[in-house]
């Protein structure tokens, strides 16, 4: 490879890397945009939703990609009976207690796995979707090529879902000002159980599609929970379009610093850019 | 006392505060009145370091104050209210005037003594014990004023300080101002019910899609032909 | 709210409350075994859990093999008792390491230690062990300097990662003669724990000593989301040969990125852990083909010795699993501390630390390939220690190296992706 | 007699804690006390930031760490006594504290909790691969038998670590309620209530942060630096984890931020939870104690989310306002 298409492959790398953490962001982004708190367990339902897709393949055999939907229903189920007996409860009390709540969820949620799933290492075997495709000495592989455009596919649906549609229009305005909201007949408490549901909705696509390439255990949520966080913030907290370019800013510094400066430090490259940022634009890029 | 010159202040395109000057002399009650939008508020947090503005000058009894950070603005004798009320509701009512009485001395005894003086003005002494959350929106507007005082500001300068307010509230609120004014302090106001700021400014600012329309004392104020078209005349009794 | 105040309450003061010690009974020798039995190495450190299960249950039983104490009931010297492995889990972390040693030390009294895979938590739980005058025998940390540490009740079974190293460099020198390869350049890929730095550093010194330029060095994160620009990175420098360190989780991403961006040099040899962890040919099935690691353990070494193969039927009996070799070190290290108590004949930590001293156990007594166990009179590790290097092929281990074991002719250099 | 009662409270409950080790006489048990110590002088630490002044903090091992590695390098390298490296480690932890404050306290909220979070691990990565400290492979400190006070090392006593820790636990809880009682205090409390209303009382926010961030950094460099004597062995995973962070974090906020005595309440719970569920339950590898303390946490973060002494608060104001009618 001649030094041009080395870094085009390290961008490559970065924006799919960087996709699948919008995937997570997009969640955190939501519950935030929303009800104007933080979920640090959304690491954890995209492992529920791994753990979904992978026994629906060894139980009926279906592909992950063609078992989503079903994925996505679970957990927006679960999702919704969260919010209602869990988080409805903390939703007017401070940013500690809720934070508390969440943290103590994805320790729940992490142990739950391990106890019934056990701690091994499992991948989905005999996917649809594999193989590498080589576009002018550029490798991009295919299983790592489908989360980045469902990724983009769901930032852009959720996106218009919140700015087009009715609904999307009374979870706005909720956000905005929950008196007046309540004042013209929204119920509030039944947006934040949707928003909740559609957050985790959102987790149980990126564990369908992340199902495909990645392997799963009961602690890979954290894996990609701190790098999805640092997206949010970076891309303005609540900001559909800014975790899911927040994401790809952390995916490309991440790649192009791992391989133009050293992996070793390639986190503390990732983080300094967001710190950087943030201490310029404390609301992050798109905030408000 | 305070003399703004030319203050400009600018979000995005929209021109808040255009090339504003006022003076305000010692002594006096001085009232800002505009419909809503008129860029009162944004006026106020130029003054008080809350906001820099991007042109003119803001002068306090000679010093050149304009983009100081707004502590030491405070620290220099102008303190302030918001419109919509900041306490600090963990505290307790005295604790809150304490706070400010803190401005000025790292003595607790002389905090609680002079936060207590403020609480009597504003007519909190029964609360002082009371966590300041649990306050009604009357007693929280008057607690910030205590805060306010307690700093031993020279100017106190009140965002709104009567909205929102009950009748029988406002008399007792128009009296407090009164009463504080009647102890050498300073006053800059803020409403835009016209009726309670008249009687008791000396001077009035009237302000309009962030322009000096009008300065000048009340009684002529009244009969501007440009503040009844602009601002009466448009929004009735707004 | 105040039901869940007093439950809260009461939660705790039965915890506490419930705090009484275990009553040791005489006629059991107790050991603790410490390792991680929660967290990202969970599954490890339940298969060692077994592995010291499966020794307890052929030296407490009669077992119809020809192994030491399979024919007779517990330990014959101390009037059969039984031996029991006691598990305590670290979460893989330093203090809840030395805290749970000093737990059982202080609760089971047990006669002696055995852990605990990760070399910081092996360093802490046998510092406890040292401050109780408790013996500690450690197989399978890997460490050099746990036994460089002058401690009086330290004991390491297994070999260190000197060992493995240099072993790993004489195979390639070896393979080179034999296949008419000339290897010269090297990349060294450690993960950024104890572990993968210790590794890290003797490659370093060997490969310098030995004459092999060092192309690419990469420490990474361990427990990565991506490992993409580190792979971009080896297949840019090229190396002849990869040394690898790295947990199992690592090397399972590894190898998906290397397929990712078909890469392949001419070996990849890994050091243990990821790369001999059963889920590694789970996950990547045929992905992991060709794949060398150092090892103490493969089941094909059971072609020459019946023995092996039996115990590694036993073995997968119980968990579904094969061997491998971390848990045939833990399996042998449970032997050696049976026969030290034996030799012993009391649960006196003083004894038992005379009789481990006097260690002198036959290679043929174990199922690893070893000449032997015999401690060093001052450092206490095992002079006798040794590896074999194996490959991978059709999901299990073929021993590959040392020629005299080897049960599968090496394929080297290893086929690319394109070529399978 | 109010006052009277309160000071027999405190005596009695000094009292306890001195002969408290004597009547545990299991090795097991000294650990979980001085655990519980341990975790009360840091979460008394990030209650003067997180909790006074409202800036919560996910990223405090950072300061543990620079504590627990000061210390020991100065010992390991130089010879010098833990003592006076446990000063050098808290001082060094202020600056570092100012130097991480003066940018990220512009942030609030989350934004400053997810800043902390990522300058955690950044700090644990630039230890990692710092060789000069020992890198990845940590530092084991020297044994030194022996039990002398002066070496801050006790072979034979576990008792001695839970009273040096006693002390220490004892000054930072006088110096909160110094500090409470202060300007500064009631400065701490108006930055965490309205940032506004602070700053139009003449504060300087951001100096008050600092200087909260900084006592806060000062105690958990001092609490690191007993760790590392204690545990006798530091890596960049042992002591610069986000667990620990994280737990610092949640000991301050189960007993009730903010509250002079909820540190040691929190901590006294999270701690003998999660030592014994693990001893109890982690043998057989499924995770059960883990589901157990995170339970726990969601349950107290979903009834009574002021924690466990906001829920006492609350519990007395019901009974006298049950009193007042009738009186």
């Amino acid at each position: 490879m001649n030094p041009f298409q080395v870094l085009i492959q390290t961008i490559v790398n970065g924006l799919l890397l960087g996709s699948i953490i919008a995937l997570v962001a997009i969640g955190i982004a939501i519950i935030r945009g929303v009800m104007d708190m933080v979920n640090f367990a959304q690491g954890e339902f995209l492992m529920l939703g791994m753990y979904a897709s992978y026994w629906i393949n060894v139980k009926w055999n279906l592909d992950p990609l063609v078992s989503a939907p079903i994925t996505i229903a679970l957990m927006f189920i679960l999702g919704v009976i969260v919010y209602k007996v869990l988080i409805a409860r903390v939703i007017e009390a401070p940013m500690l207690a809720q934070m508390l709540l969440t943290f103590g969820l994805s320790i729940v949620l992490v142990n739950v796995g391990l106890f019934l799933w056990g701690s091994q290492f499992k991948t989905i075997p005999n996917v649809l979707v594999k193989g590498t495709i080589s576009i002018g000495g550029v490798m991009v592989s295919l299983n790592a090529l489908v989360p980045a455009l469902v990724s983009l596919l769901m930032a852009g649906a959720v996106y218009w879902f919140l700015m087009k549609t009715r609904m999307g229009r009374a979870f706005q305005a909720t956000s905005m000002n929950k008196k007046a909201a309540a004042l013209v007949g929204i119920d509030t408490q039944t947006v934040y159980a949707l928003a909740f549901g559609l957050a985790a909705a959102c987790a149980g696509l990126a564990g369908s599609v992340l199902s495909i390439s990645y392997y799963i255990f009961p602690g890979v949520g954290s894996v990609f929970n701190l790098y999805a966080f640092v997206a949010v913030c970076l891309g303005g907290f609540g900001s559909i379009p800014g975790a899911f370019i927040g994401g790809l800013m952390i995916g490309v510094s991440d790649s192009l610093a791992g391989f133009y400066i050293s992996a070793a430090f390639k986190y503390v490259v990732a983080f300094g850019i967001y710190l950087v940022t943030v201490i310029f634009k404390p609301k992050g890029l798109f905030g408000w | 006392m305070l003399e703004l010159i030319g203050v400009t202040k600018k979000f995005g395109g929209l021109l808040a505060n255009d090339n504003v000057s006022m003076k305000v002399e010692k002594g006096q009650i001085y009232g800002i009145i505009g419909p809503n939008g008129a860029g009162k508020t944004t006026l106020f947090n130029c003054i008080t370091g809350f906001l820099r503005p991007e042109a003119g000058r803001v002068i306090f009894e000679g010093r050149d104050i304009t983009s100081m950070p707004a502590n030491l603005i405070c620290r220099a004798g102008i303190a302030r209210t918001f419109q919509i009320v900041q306490v600090l509701d963990s505290l307790t009512v005295q604790e809150n005037a304490m706070v400010g009485a803190f401005c000025h001395t790292n003595s607790r005894m002389v905090a609680e003594k002079k936060a207590s003086e403020a609480l009597d003005i504003v007519r909190l002494t029964d609360k002082s014990t009371s966590r300041a959350g649990s306050l009604n929106i009357a007693q929280k507007k008057r607690l910030q004023i205590a805060r306010a005082l307690a700093t031993g500001a020279k100017l106190v300068m009140l965002d709104e300080a009567m909205a929102g307010l009950t009748e029988a509230e406002r008399v007792q609120a128009v009296q407090i101002v009164k009463d504080i004014n009647s102890l050498g302090i300073t006053i800059v106001l803020i409403e835009h019910v016209m009726e309670v700021l008249m009687p008791v400014s000396d001077r009035v600012l009237v302000l309009n899609f962030g322009k000096k329309i009008a300065e000048d004392v009340p009684s002529s104020i009244v009969n501007n032909e440009e503040v009844i078209n602009a601002y009466l005349g448009g929004h009735g009794n707004a | 709210m105040s039901r869940i105040l007093k439950a809260i309450i009461l939660c705790s003061v039965a915890l506490v409350l419930l705090v009484s010690p275990a009553y040791s009974k005489v006629d059991v020798v107790k050991i603790g075994v410490i390792y991680p039995l929660t967290g990202t190495s969970a599954s490890t450190g339940n298969d060692y859990v077994a592995a010291y299960q499966l020794a307890a249950d052929i030296i407490n039983n009669v077992t119809n093999i020809d192994f030491p104490f399979a024919k007779t009931v517990g330990i014959p010297s101390l009037g059969n008792a039984k031996i029991e492995f006691v598990p305590a889990d670290s979460q893989g972390n330093a203090e809840v390491g030395k805290a749970e040693a000093e737990r059982l030390i202080t609760t089971i009294k047990p006669a002696a230690l055995m852990g605990c895979h990760h070399s910081a938590v092996t360093k802490t739980a046998s510092q406890a062990a040292e401050q109780y005058g408790i013996p500690f025998l450690c197989p399978d940390s890997t460490s050099p300097a746990l036994t460089e540490r002058g401690y009086e009740y330290f004991f390491r079974s297994g070999p260190t990662d000197n060992t493995f190293i240099e072993d790993a460099f004489q195979f390639i020198a070896d393979v080179d003669k034999a296949k008419g390869t000339k290897t010269q350049t090297v990349a060294l890929v450690s993960e950024d724990t104890e572990f993968g730095k210790n590794i890290l550093n003797v490659e370093k010194d060997l490969a310098n000593k030995l004459g092999y330029k060092i192309v690419e060095t990469i420490t990474f994160a361990n427990n990565s989301t991506n490992l993409s620009s580190e792979v971009l990175r080896l297949k840019q420098a090229n190396p002849d040969v990869i040394f690898m360190a790295a947990y199992t989780s690592d090397t399972i991403l590894f190898m998906k990125t290397f397929k990712e961006q078909r890469y392949y040099p001419r070996a990849i040899i890994g050091q243990r852990a990821g790369f001999i962890a059963p889920e590694l040919f789970q996950t990547i099935g045929k992905d992991a083909d060709y794949l060398f690691t150092t090892n103490v353990w493969a089941a094909d070494l059971g072609v020459a010795r019946p023995i092996v193969k039996t115990i590694n039927d036993m073995y997968k009996k119980k968990t579904g699993k094969d061997l491998t070799g971390d848990y045939a070190r833990a399996f042998t290290g449970a032997f050696v501390m049976a026969d030290a108590i034996n030799r012993a004949g009391s649960l006196d930590p003083e004894a038992i630390k005379k009789a481990l001293l006097e260690t002198n156990l036959p290679g043929k007594d174990l199922i690893v390939p070893w000449e032997g166990v015999k401690f060093d009179q001052k450092t206490h590790q095992n002079m006798y220690g040794k590896t074999i290097i194996t490959q991978f092929s059709n999901g299990s281990y073929k021993t590959v190296w040392p020629l005299n074991l080897a049960s599968t002719p090496v394929v080297w250099p290893v086929p690319g992706w394109d070529k399978r | 007699m109010k006052k009277y009662t309160v000071y027999i409270l405190i005596a009695a409950a000094l009292l306890a804690a001195i002969v408290l080790p004597r009547l545990l006489p299991k090795p097991f048990e000294k650990h979980v006390l001085i655990l519980i110590m341990l975790y009360s002088i840091l979460g008394s630490a990030w209650n003067i930031l997180g909790g006074y002044t409202g800036q919560v903090s996910l990223g405090h091992a950072v300061f543990f760490g620079i504590g627990a590695y000061t210390s020991s390098i100065m010992l390991i390298k130089w010879g010098i006594v833990p003592w006076v490296g446990m000063l050098v480690g808290g001082v060094i932890a202020t600056i570092v504290s100012i130097i991480i404050g003066l940018p990220t306290f512009k942030l609030r909220g989350f934004y400053f909790a997810i800043a902390t979070i990522a300058l955690g691990e950044m700090t644990r990565t630039l230890f990692l691969n710092w060789e000069w400290i020992g890198g990845a492979v940590g530092l084991e400190l020297p044994i030194k038998r022996g039990d002398k006070l002066i070496n801050l090392q006790f072979y034979l006593s576990k008792n001695n670590y839970y009273y040096v820790l006693l002390g220490i636990f004892l000054l930072t809880i006088l110096a909160i309620y110094v500090i409470q009682k202060s300007k500064l205090g009631y400065y701490f409390r108006a930055v965490k209530d309205s940032h506004e209303a602070a700053l139009a009382s003449g504060i300087d926010t951001a100096r008050t942060k600092l200087v909260a961030m900084g006592i806060s950094a000062f105690i958990t460099a001092i609490a690191g630096s007993v760790y590392a004597q204690y545990l006798l062995y530091i890596d960049p995973y042992v002591v610069f984890s986000s667990a620990i962070s994280t737990r610092i974090c949640l000991v301050a906020i189960l007993g009730g931020e903010g509250r002079l005595f909820g540190p040691i309440i929190g901590s006294s719970i999270l701690v003998i939870l999660s030592e014994y569920s693990r001893a109890w339950l982690g043998g057989g590898g499924k995770g059960v104690d883990l589901i157990i303390y995170g339970t726990l946490i969601v349950l107290v973060a979903a009834f009574q989310p002021r924690g466990i002494l906001g829920m006492v608060e609350m519990v007395k104001a019901k009974r006298q306002k049950a009193v007042v009618p009738n009186a």
